[in-house]
């Protein structure tokens, strides 16, 4: 299972872990179920996230492939000038 | 408020035109002549976008009422080049790419024209201090400098 | 280095390894230079339409206060006067939410305030007339009645216990129980131990620093042209840098279908993220919606400064453990950034940003969202990076004079790389860091003796870039001409990369493909120019429509020879047969196919439409001469060198050209500009009389060096390259100061006044 | 708003005097403009003088001085063929209002007029001894320029009046005069502090001696005892230590977004000095 990194202030709603494992073949399908399993994150991600695949920044495109041994870590949404 | 008729000349046509005395001689080229070319990116002198001439002295087109042309020769950007023949500043600026948004442009070409005219062999910092008055926020003014100085020395070379 | 070293990202475009470019890297004429020399092209405020009446704001003189009446009655009733709106004309259906998640509601607040005026500048009623004069008059005849509230501008101040509150539940659930209600965002990230990192360390700094608002400072002020009617159907032409965004916030804003809204993007003016969101144009349409005329709104230059979205501005705590080889062992920043009367000060890309050159074991990093009685901060070049860069830069380089190490030597020992695990998280991928740092060091300003009284500053900055939702649209004439349909404005040139990339893949000369901004009716959404992404992304796009054409002409080719497409091979502008298995054809050029396309199968155009996800992020290196007159604070900058990966340049003018516009307003921003605030909470630089950007007698010319380390992520390598160019500069010129006066200078703008302080400081130590 | 351009000065006297609300006199517009633009102020009546006989003209006065017409602008000054030879500072400190396109329409008079305490041109023009001539309703009559300004924004000048011409005395042998200020930038700023010398000497000697300071008092500010500072000497470090002090002592400046009370006394210190210096290298080259 995908393990997912979370910056510091999400962790709070996601009883305290920093790193979390959820099923996942898609990066749309790796958020579903980080809300289906901390509801808390529903907000933040709605807010916008960006989902850091292998170093690659995805910014929004939820149908990126994951791997099972990919390093997945949430972001905030890019905002540029 | 009443209006006043003025009779000028513009890039060498005479133009007649009524203005209420509030507005601006960039008031008058915009809207009331289409003359678009002159930008307002300030309206108070600072920036020299709206850069023109009058009787051959550069001014900001919004630092003079549109009556105060009356009997003058007021030259625009739209009047640079020869036909559709540009003038060597034109061609520079795009070769150096002088430009990037290019709302400084029209100014700053209009500038640029009249020190070339005054002073053909201007050094970089005659060029830098005689420009001060038109900003460009995009290119740091390295390639604009680089421009004119390089047009200056092709007319040079022509004449 | 060569393209074929570097292998395709999992996931990622592949990169073209072996592709020897033809148009791509030459620096031809851009296509609309003709029309930006002559004054021809049409700019936001240069659309004229037949009835079409003149607009002007009110605006609020109060940091602060509550909107007790307003009275438009007179104003109403005057000749010429034909439409006024207040909050009252726009959409009852925009949720408030807290923090970033009432993004759209947020905008509305700002763009005519509800209840309360939340700064100096805040739009409470506009007016339309028939002519400008009339409309500036009409505001005077607007009554409104003010009860004043105490008023908050200092970020620092802002997170004070008695502070004034902006708003209640502004906060989103990040921000840790028991802050003031003005801390609306938190951030934190990190990894390692920082307190055992830091007792690892030989030398320890711990510093403030600060920086005051700067604003993007565009020549070109907001302007629209406006024809909305009761029908629910409008047009809208405007300057921004994304009309797409326009469309969908005027939509929400005004009760519309977003489809029925058309809008199309002018040239713009500059834009640098000021130009990423809205500030008139739904105020235009309530009015033309109202008056049923078009309706033109154009701002002045004050109004651009109180009323737009300048930068935020920051407080700032670094600590940094540095061993006496150089190694730094840890790092820890808190950046509190104040954004306006609004969340969305990007506080998370400051302390993302802060550290990201660096290959750390141990890091941390916080940041607070902070509002106060200021305009709602807008994107301004690489948001919160170049702030985060002044304050980490500064304490390394005072690191390196303490321990007597060069600072490129120190930034080389600990700089990221491929593999490195960023400080925000990830870990990068190929990177060229590394390579602007070796070429900084190479380049001969690097080694140039110094004139008494100068000193050298250099710095790093990151910027991650972004990709975007894109669609492209490729069509092909008969006559082999092709037109390039974007959605991305063109800011500063892009339109000469999209037809160099078109150019490449198609084979045809650059001067036969015209490339146009095209309108919301007329291509799929386009996600705003932002975030370095237009040569990425729109590049990207151009580069997979022409390919569809391409394989169509293929296809065209490969029917009339009678044989299989995947035999046909496209090579400089023609079909040719793949093999000598294929068949003996002669080649067949572009315009011999298209000469017949409606007899052959029918039109012949490309698209793509996705969102890219490859952008690369970027790493610069700055080298500064500075020179400071101890008489009088006056500072000049003598000499400049920007060194920066591009990935690859299309265009390597306007390449040049992005980093020295970059480094420019670096200068500004860390010598003279600032917002100046009085006590009375209004703004007092409205203008750019004493709003200081450089002139051209200020600034030295600004040698460029191109680095390309090509990213992964695009067919031919392209990084963005407009943002991270202003990411070094405060820094590099304050180490430059710093170095040069003998004092450190720790908040920004280093002001002549300030500089003479730190002197003065320096001789009652001495 | 009424426009008027009359073709004489008592023309234009009559109108002044009549007008009702806020009168305004156009010459170079640089300031009334900007005036009008930002809502400051939007005259009732506005008195063009640029039709008047004689406003563009720089003649020399009998007296071997000049006489600079009221709608002379600073590219005109700067570029006429012997005012920069005998005034330089005078002539530096005009040319430093503004843009090149400003100095295409600003006007001396005009920066005088609009009475900004940190007026470039007027700290040299007063250095210099400059007069100007008033004419109103009761008749001309001559003023010197530091008489003009009364504060901010605001002149000696009565209802109806207005000035007519611009006097600078007689260069005459070893005299030498500067102007330098303080800007944050290269160009395009307001001084943060101005300072105007103008210095004789015989050999080395100083003979006579002004100086006056902009932006660090509500006026332009003389000060009266830099000729107790200078005359006698030959501009010893001394000398220069007195004047610098005498220069801070003058000062009763603001704090404002500009500068603070602090920073323009320090500076005004540093400009005597400076520009001293260059006032007295250039009396002693006109010998």
């Amino acid at each position: 299972m995908p393990e997912v990194h979370l910056w510091s202030g999400l962790r709070a709603l996601a009883g305290g872990r920093e790193v979390v494992e959820v099923e996942g073949r898609t990066v749309g399908e790796l958020l579903d179920a980080l809300v289906a399993a901390y509801p808390a994150l529903k907000e933040p991600i709605e807010a916008g996230v960006s989902v850091a695949v292998d170093g690659r920044v995805i910014a929004s495109a939820l149908n990126e492939p994951v791997r099972p041994d990919s390093e997945i870590y949430l972001m905030q949404r890019l905002r540029g000038g | 408020m009443k209006k006043i008729h003025v009779t000028t000349k513009i890039n060498g046509d005479t133009v007649e035109f009524l203005c209420d005395p509030r507005e601006t001689l960039l008031d008058v080229l915009r809207d009331r002549l289409g003359l678009t070319g002159a930008k307002e990116g300030c309206g108070t002198g600072d920036c020299g976008a709206c850069s023109v001439t009058v009787d051959g002295r550069l001014t900001c087109s919004c630092l003079m009422l549109g009556v105060e042309a009356e009997g003058h020769e007021i030259g625009t950007v739209e009047g640079i080049a020869d036909g559709e023949e540009l003038h060597p500043l034109q061609k520079k600026f795009i070769e150096y790419a002088a430009l990037q948004c290019g709302i400084c442009t029209p100014g700053i070409l209009v500038a640029a024209k009249n020190l070339l005219e005054r002073n053909p062999d201007p050094t970089e910092e005659e060029v830098r201090y005689w420009l001060a008055g038109n900003l460009c926020r995009c290119t740091g003014y390295d390639k604009i400098i680089r421009a004119v100085l390089d047009t200056a020395a092709e007319m040079r070379e022509a004449s | 280095m060569a393209l074929d070293e570097y292998k395709p990202q999992k996931g990622g475009s592949e990169l073209e390894t072996d592709h020897q470019f033809k148009y791509v890297g030459t620096r031809p004429d851009r296509p609309d230079g003709f029309d930006k020399v002559t004054g021809r092209a049409r700019f936001g405020a240069d659309m004229y339409a037949p009835g079409m009446l003149h607009a002007a704001i009110l605006r609020s003189p109060h940091a602060h206060a509550r909107i007790v009446r307003i009275d438009t009655s007179k104003a109403e009733a005057m000749e010429g006067v034909k439409a006024v709106v207040t909050r009252a004309d726009f959409s009852k259906n925009v949720p408030f939410a807290p923090g970033m998640a009432g993004e759209f509601w947020n905008i509305l607040e700002n763009v005519m305030a509800g209840e309360k005026v939340l700064y100096d500048g805040h739009a409470v009623a506009a007016v339309a007339a028939t002519t400008p004069l009339i409309a500036r008059d009409a505001l005077k005849a607007i009554e409104v009645e003010y009860e004043i509230l105490p008023h908050v501008t200092d970020v620092d101040e802002a997170m004070k216990p008695d502070a004034p509150v902006i708003r209640e539940g502004a906060a989103d659930k990040s921000v840790p129980e028991g802050m003031h209600p003005n801390v609306v965002r938190y951030h934190e990230s990190g990894h390692g131990d920082v307190e055992a990192g830091f007792a690892e360390a030989d030398l320890v700094i711990e510093d403030h620093f600060t920086t005051e608002a700067t604003h993007q400072g565009y020549i070109e002020p907001h302007a629209c042209l406006a024809t909305l009617g009761s029908d629910g159907k409008g047009e809208l032409w405007c300057c921004t840098q994304g009309h797409w965004y326009v469309q969908k916030v005027c939509a929400a804003l005004l009760d519309l279908e977003t489809a029925n809204l058309r809008v199309t993007a002018s040239e713009i003016g500059g834009g640098f993220g000021g130009k990423t969101t809205v500030f008139i144009e739904p105020v235009a349409l309530a009015l033309s919606r109202k008056a049923n005329r078009p309706v033109k709104l154009v701002m002045s230059r004050s109004e651009v400064f109180r009323a737009t979205g300048p930068t935020a501005s920051a407080s700032m705590d670094i600590k940094i453990g540095m061993k006496k080889d150089g190694t730094i062992t840890a790092a820890k920043g808190e950046f509190r950034l104040q954004g306006g009367a609004f969340p969305g000060a990007p506080m998370e890309f400051t302390a993302m940003c802060a550290f990201a050159c660096y290959n750390l074991k141990n890091v941390h990093q916080v940041g607070y969202d902070v509002m106060t009685n200021r305009p709602k901060q807008a994107a301004y070049r690489a948001p919160g990076s170049p702030m985060a860069a002044f304050a980490v830069e500064s304490v390394i380089d005072e690191l390196c004079n303490r321990l007597g190490l060069d600072p490129i030597e120190v930034r080389l020992k600990n700089a990221a790389r491929e593999g490195t695990k960023a400080s925000y998280g990830p870990t990068f991928p190929r990177i060229g860091l590394v390579e602007t740092l070796e070429a900084a060091k190479a380049h001969p300003h690097y080694s140039a003796p110094l004139k008494p009284g100068q000193g050298r500053g250099i710095s790093c900055g990151f910027w991650f870039n972004h990709g975007g939702e894109t669609s492209v649209s490729l069509a092909l004439s008969e006559d082999g001409s092709a037109q390039v349909m974007v959605g991305t404005p063109d800011i500063g040139g892009s339109r000469a990369s999209m037809a160099l990339m078109a150019a490449e893949v198609l084979g045809i000369p650059f001067e036969k493909i015209r490339v146009t901004i095209a309108d919301t009716g007329s291509l799929g959404y386009n996600e705003i120019s932002h975030g370095s992404r237009v040569t990425y992304a729109s590049g990207l796009a151009t580069i997979k429509a022409a390919q569809d054409a391409v394989r169509k002409l293929r296809q065209r080719a490969a029917d009339k020879w009678g044989i299989d497409v995947e035999a046909v091979d496209w090579v400089d502008g023609c079909a040719v047969p793949s093999g000598p298995n294929a068949g003996d054809f002669d080649p067949l050029p572009l315009a011999e196919i298209t000469k017949n396309m409606g007899a052959t199968g029918g039109p012949i155009s490309g698209h793509y439409e996705a969102t890219p996800e490859g952008a690369g992020v970027s790493f610069a290196t700055h080298i500064v001469d500075a020179e400071v007159d101890r008489e009088t604070g006056s500072t000049r900058v003598v000499r400049y060198t920007v060194v920066q990966d591009a990935g690859k340049a299309i265009h390597p003018t306007y390449v040049e050209g992005q980093f020295q516009g970059g480094a420019a307003q670096g200068i500004g921003w860390a010598l003279n500009e600032e917002y100046i605030y009085g006590p009375d909470g209004r703004l007092q630089n409205p203008g750019f009389l004493d709003y200081r950007i450089p002139v051209a007698s200020d600034l030295p010319m600004i040698d460029t060096v191109i680095v390309e380390v090509p990213n992964p992520g695009h067919p031919y390598g392209v990084r963005g390259v407009g943002e991270t160019s202003i990411c070094p500069p405060l820094a590099a010129i304050a180490n430059a100061v710093s170095n040069a006066a003998g004092v450190r200078l720790r908040d920004l703008p280093m002001r002549p006044s300030r500089i003479l302080e730190e002197l003065e400081k320096q001789q009652g130590d001495a | 708003m009424n426009y008027y351009k009359p073709a004489t000065f008592d023309e234009a006297i009559a109108i002044a005097s009549g007008a009702e609300g806020i009168t305004r006199i156009l010459a170079g517009g640089t300031d009334v403009l900007v005036q009008m633009r930002s809502d400051i102020v939007t005259p009732d009546t506005l008195i063009d003088i640029k039709a008047i006989d004689g406003v563009k003209d720089i003649t020399r006065a009998e007296d071997g001085g000049w006489t600079i017409g009221v709608a002379v602008c600073g590219a005109e000054i700067s570029e006429h063929p012997d005012l920069p030879r005998e005034w330089p500072g005078v002539v530096e400190a005009i040319g430093l209002i503004g843009s090149t396109q400003v100095q295409g329409r600003a006007t001396p008079v005009g920066n005088l007029c609009n009475a900004s305490p940190a007026a470039d041109s007027v700290p040299a023009l007063v250095a210099a001894g400059a007069e100007v001539t008033v004419q109103g309703p009761n008749g001309p009559r001559r003023v010197a320029v530091e008489d003009i300004p009364t504060g901010p924004g605001r002149t000696s000048l009565q209802k109806g009046e207005i000035i007519t011409a611009l006097h600078l005395p007689p260069r005459g042998k070893g005299g030498g005069d500067a102007y330098q200020r303080f800007i944050p930038r290269t160009e395009m700023d307001i001084a943060v502090v101005g300072c105007g010398v103008n210095l004789r000497v015989s050999g080395q000697v100083i003979t006579e001696a002004r100086m006056a300071l902009g932006a660090v008092a509500p006026t332009v500010e003389r000060v009266r005892g830099a000729a107790d500072a200078l005359v006698g000497t030959k501009l010893e470090d001394s000398a220069l230590d007195a004047l610098a002090d005498l220069a801070q002592a003058a000062c009763n400046p603001i704090d404002d977004k500009r500068g603070t009370v602090k920073f323009r006394t320090h500076l005004a210190g540093v400009y005597a000095r400076r520009v001293a210096k260059i006032a007295y290298e250039r009396a002693r080259a006109a010998q």
